[in-house]
């Protein structure tokens, strides 16, 4: 199964999907990878991502099938976290197996930026005994400029 | 005969909830019933809206049907 | 520990040590990796890996340092087996900690490249019954040269 | 009074062995022992040498001494 994406509203386990990942694809030469997890600093004691049904999902197969068509790839893996989270948990797991090295990194880097400034989640944090929205940050939009 | 809003984001907090049930009938005279600055925060430029799960790329001239679910989509901070 | 590098003659466990490096980093945001395996194809049934002692090591530990130097990194891990290895084995795994997504890819890239064309490793493949050594590839050279 | 060359990557088929236990003495006049084959292959231009664990920028004038390790490392193909 070349694409596997999920959505979770329960923890990510990032070492049994990674393993289970490579185990899938003996073929390819390389597999370039990403997690992401909540910072365990600056006093942000949770994270709470908010998707909405019928959009996030999708849009995130849709970003999956692009990356798929831009680069020679033998898999792709994309897990995203919704829901409350903790210092420490994976919010998201993005993975590229590809018989070449820069194709696997490179398809790596295109998902998660990509679903970091494109994808359908809202992010609040609980600090300071308070939630705040978070607003995008322009660094996410100068990221996914590059690849247009 | 109703139709359903559904708030993303910070539109939550401003609403005080996730989702609003309300009558059937052209959005402008839904968003007239609303509490003005629910109604002013949903009418935000940057604020995007889908119909039963598709994205509209303008919001002119919509009405709402029964079973209808329109969800207001401020800008993401995912990931 | 910010910099763990290895050179291994036995084989690496890539999920448990991606699993442990993830576990030593909880504050950074991110971690990149890449994990390199022996392909299943191509008739190729086994491939050798030779080290210098005196060079390998020593050589992979100063390329970890640059890239500490150059990336702000919250940790660093490089693992290379040599010896011999079959289809599907972990030839290498890099992965970078950071707090910024950009540098953990950029750094754990940047390693990949220069253990690919400059690090001392001597390669050699078992096919049709017949070890033949491995000359440098090209693209190996195009791609550590984006990096000057 | 010895020392040793290594052989790594394919001058090791040329040589037939990885290590070789040599006369000390200045390196030409140690090459000159050796197999014509392996001699002319040791030194090919893009082959580097490291005396006891240093590269060597250049490898003129080398004396080897008792107990010196002189390795050959053609292209590296790692990885």
């Amino acid at each position: 199964m070349p694409r596997d994406v999920r959505l979770l509203t329960e923890p990510i386990e990032p070492a049994a999907e990674q393993f289970a990942f490579a185990m899938a694809h003996p073929a390819a030469g390389g597999i370039a990878s990403f997690l992401g997890q909540v910072r365990c600093d600056e006093g942000v004691e949770a994270l709470e991502l908010r998707h909405y049904g019928p959009l996030t999902l999708p849009g995130m197969e849709a970003l999956a099938d692009q990356a798929l068509e831009r680069w020679d790839l033998d898999g792709l893996l994309v897990i995203h976290r919704s829901g409350r989270m903790f210092p420490g948990d994976a919010i998201v797991l993005v993975a590229a197996a590809a018989r070449h090295r820069r194709d696997a990194f490179a398809a790596a880097e295109f998902v998660m930026d990509h679903l970091k400034s494109e994808s359908w989640f809202w992010k609040r944090e609980l600090a300071e005994g308070g939630w705040r929205w978070i607003e995008p940050r322009r660094q996410d939009f100068d990221d996914i400029a590059r690849w247009n | 005969m109703s139709a359903r809003l559904v708030f993303l984001g910070r539109l939550e907090d401003v609403a005080g909830t996730s989702q609003l049930d309300v009558a059937v009938g052209p959005l402008q005279r839904v968003l007239a019933t609303l509490d003005p600055n629910l109604a002013v925060a949903l009418l935000e430029d940057r604020v995007r809206v889908a119909l039963n799960g598709a994205l509209l790329s303008e919001r002119g001239g919509i009405v709402l049907e029964d079973g209808d679910e329109l969800a207001f989509l401020p800008p993401v901070s995912g990931g």
